[in-house]
């Protein structure tokens, strides 16, 4: 529970010191100072991340877990160092921490995996099949809701769903009815990307632990936000993306506990993942390498481990606490504004999304972007969400490490100025 | 602080009275041939239904939800399209997405587009080109689904 | 066939201009200057693509086809263009060309769309099942094998390959054979990365068109090397990595031929790629997006368009002719020391590899690393062409357009004194 | 053009004289408990079979093949661990681990491992300590697949 989360404020200065750090910050749009409130989508990267990469792609870029010579053999420890470092971050072991492309791809991972396991004599014991359920939530992201869809149809599982209430809070009363003995996974965010509020992760694991399932976590919004520890959460996988987290495009993590990894077949195959192969079948290397078919994005694997670095120096408690503060401010400020509607209730991270009565969320995005505030428009990969809050659209603005409480209050002042220049709309 | 130049070009009195009036609005059962079109970024949707008369276009209903840009053009397409041949209607809407998508160094003409210029704007902004051009690819599909198409 | 493309030499002067591009080349391993010789593992990035990408990510940096905000939409734009320019490169329409990860990540699209479709009513047309075939070569990239493999695994069909002769060309003799009216899918690498040598494409193509099978082409290796052309190949899909062009890790291609893109299901599912999703299920946007799940990796597709528009700077018909002329040049080279046996024969591009009799190749390429020389040692990820042809590890050394001649004389040299060295103990 | 100093003690002749020899390379037929072993980066492989009397190490025996590093670290490993016990074979074998892993931080000590310090030069090879590894992890699984372990 967000309660139990120890945060400390970022001073003034501590974000005067960190917004030098990003040199996007200093682009001018449409005549004004860019206010970049769209980190939930994809989060700006510091120096510190552009400069790793580069160091690296100048000085050592190599092929890794693959050549020999000395360019090789360096880039691989780096890499590996780099893996030790994100796992660490996350309370997880090196081996159970698997690079991905994005947190789609993670939960794409998990969800081919488990069908193979379907087909497979050899990783049988998590076979899905007619009878199984698979749980879920009505307001995950499509990224995690299609892959459990289409999980379902590949294996003749039921893809059922915990619903919410009108503010979208997950249904808890519904619990115990919608997970239960045929449960096998229950999929679920961490925080929503559209409320920008917490599920009440360790009811849900509870429930999880005590009907057999395995709970997939979608930590996309949580890892950038607050502290996270794949260990106290006691969740058996959990899945987030480098560029949320201030790090490159292009990589991801999959965390999973390691027994479960062992027991899973290979999604992706082809190069570095084998110890074997034969024209007609192919031998599996343990994990993580299991699952890193390919040349793996080794550069970005060394810039998400310098945004790591970054986030440390920074503090996750008072990374937490800065954008607790910003959601607050946020939040209780849009409650001001006539015919505003805020989506969500209760302690929220920097993320808070919201309807403007009468006035459809492009128009209002178009307002603000005018003033040079980048905010997100639209259903947010989120259409169950939005259809069940009765609605098509929502605008969202979301803060990071670098966002100024006067940076929130020119959003404020916008949106209550598009307010008024809608007026005649409504 | 009051809106740029282009901001207030963009949403132009005549475009946010077009959005608010809605021309052309309303149930579109019994208009044949009809389309549904979403914009997957925003979830927006459109059905469109033409009623022909030949070759004609006597009436254009449309309903679904959207931006106020999106909301004036189907609005000012209703008005514009009715009782063109099927033929004119292409080539209106063949100049519309040509200048919808000129990124700004196209104009649509007085002349044949009326207050439709209105929408001139939008072709600055990539993103919103797809809200001008929701009604009018609902159109287009719409008359490539005609008895005799 | 190799002979009929025609290619222009670049000259010493061309040369040090595009080493002067290159900033990785100035570093020193083991007190010499590197000898960047494992190109086909992972090509080095000249500083157009490092600043391409740098330059965007400090000043247009978003997330594409999901933002209303300016930077969004111009990140969109320069995301689309880029496309374009990719596309554009080798022959293909803008939206036949789809990101993946690398071509791994390619393959193995295509090989679960099939499977996907062999599970989907609306995409029926595409599915496999018992008594089909997929046929493959034995001197595939386990990237081009294992898909495949598992391909057959899960729908039943029987994965057949074309051998190789003692050299490790293809068996033209058996193509009747192999390819019949039962096969579905034929797949083959363009140019092998062991041997360095061309497959004869309008053969396999031909015969693949006789018996309606589709052809996939396994181009990572020549994409690089030689004028790439997917209509004049006439193949059905093509896939390459961009960090073996130049371009950033991270990002790869999959050419479709557009009808079939659009027969053919999703692979990876989550944002982006849907019209309307319900907790049931989700319609999916036409391709390319359609298997464009989730947040794409924009720096790295802005990158590897600079890396086109880099080598398209050079003009791809040098390229050619340079990589063709230092291929032969190490290929004579080795073939004049003592003990070593060249793999492959008939014209290459700059790619060879070889075994020194009664050496291993891991200790080949230390003494090399010891005078900088980067080469790749072991099985080039392609076990059964290795198995093949009575070896378990060889030695690769791979050119690029940055390679002299000069270095590659070192390289002999330094082959020449290993074998020396090594003598004792053949 | 000579091979630096580093290379040299890397490749001194004690290792290329024991990748020759190939002290216990041979047949593994009734050598019990046995391991297969595979350096994924290469190929390169190893069966080790050992031959126990009770807890003691009587005969190591093993073939594959693979780079002058590893088939030496065989060959020294099997006139290492002949005659010791099992536990014995172990701590060496931890001990081995710990210094190839050291990235030429620790040195083997010749009172313990005799010849097989000429193996010290490898630890500064970080893609090469998999390759003085192969045998011992061999070993390692060999004794763990052992009756009573
Ligand atoms: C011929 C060939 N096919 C496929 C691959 C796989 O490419 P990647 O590892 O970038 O996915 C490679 C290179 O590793 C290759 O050389
Ligand atoms: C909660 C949540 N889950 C999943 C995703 C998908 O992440 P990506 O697009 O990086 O794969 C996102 C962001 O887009 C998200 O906010």
């Amino acid at each position: 529970m967000p309660s139990e989360i120890e945060t400390v404020a970022l001073s003034e200065a501590d974000v005067a010191a960190i917004r030098a750090d990003f040199p996007i910050l200093a682009e001018r749009v449409n005549g004004h100072r860019l206010v970049y409130l769209d980190s939930a989508a994809t989060a700006q990267k510091p120096e510190a991340v552009l400069d790793a990469e580069r160091e690296f792609l100048i000085r050592r870029h190599a092929a890794v877990h693959r050549g020999a010579h000395t360019l090789a053999a360096e880039a691989t420890e780096e890499f590996e160092d780099a893996r030790a470092a994100v796992a660490d971050f996350i309370g997880a072991r090196a081996d159970e921490t698997v690079w991905t492309t994005n947190a789609t791809a993670a939960i794409n991972l998990i969800a081919y995996s488990l069908s193979n396991a379907s087909s497979s004599a050899e990783f049988g014991r998590l076979a899905l099949g007619p009878g199984d359920e698979i749980v879920t939530t009505e307001r995950e992201h499509h990224a995690n809701l299609i892959p459990w869809q289409q999980l379902a149809q590949r294996t003749g599982a039921t893809l059922r769903h915990l619903p919410v209430d009108d503010d979208g809070a997950l249904l808890l009363d519904e619990l115990d009815g919608v997970v239960g003995e045929r449960t096998r996974v229950l999929a679920f965010a961490h925080v929503s990307n559209v409320t920008g509020t917490l599920a009440p992760v360790s009811e849900l694991v509870a429930r999880a632990r005590a009907v057999g399932a395995l709970v997939v976590l979608d930590a996309c919004q949580a890892v950038p936000q607050l502290p996270f520890d794949v260990r106290a959460l006691d969740v058996d996988f959990a899945v987030f993306s480098g560029h949320k987290l201030y790090g490159p495009g292009g990589i991801g993590v999959l965390y999973g506990r390691r027994e479960l990894l062992e027991a899973m077949p290979p999604f992706l195959t082809g190069g570095s993942m084998i110890t074997t192969v034969t024209m007609e079948r192919a031998e599996f290397l343990p994990p993580p390498q299991r699952f890193e078919a390919g040349t793996q994005p080794v550069s970005q694997v060394v810039g998400l481990a310098a945004a790591v670095r970054y986030l440390r120096g920074i503090g996750m408690d008072r990374v937490a606490g800065h954008g607790r503060g910003l959601g607050e401010r946020m939040a209780s400020g849009l409650a001001e504004i006539p015919g505003v509607r805020v989506i969500g209730n209760g302690e929220r991270v920097g993320l808070v999304a919201f309807d403007l009565r009468g006035v459809h969320a492009h128009d209002v995005g178009q307002f603000l972007d005018d003033r040079g505030i980048a905010v997100r428009v639209g259903h947010h990969c989120a259409q169950p969400l939005h259809r069940r809050l009765g609605l098509t659209a929502s605008v969202r603005a979301s803060a990071a490490v670098h966002t100024t409480d006067c940076e929130v209050d020119a959003f404020l002042a916008a949106v209550a100025d598009a307010a008024e220049f809608f007026e005649r709309m409504r | 602080m009051t809106p740029s130049s282009d901001f207030a070009t963009l949403y132009q009195e005549l475009i946010l009275d077009h959005a608010g009036a809605g021309e052309g609005r309303g149930e579109t059962t019994g208009f044949q041939p009809q389309s549904h079109q979403v914009n997957p970024t925003c979830g927006d949707e459109i059905t469109l239904g033409v009623r022909l008369i030949g070759d004609r276009i006597d009436e254009v209903r449309w309903h679904g939800h959207g931006c106020a840009i999106s909301q004036a053009s189907a609005s000012l397409l209703t008005g514009l399209v009715a009782g063109s041949s099927i033929a004119e209607a292409r080539e209106l809407l063949a100049r519309f997405r040509e200048v919808m998508r000129s990124r700004g160094t196209l104009e649509l003409d007085e002349a044949t587009f009326g207050d439709a210029v209105a929408l001139n704007g939008v072709s600055r902004y990539v993103a919103r080109v797809k809200c001008a051009m929701l009604a009018w690819v609902a159109l287009e599909d719409a008359l490539d689904h005609a008895p005799d198409a």
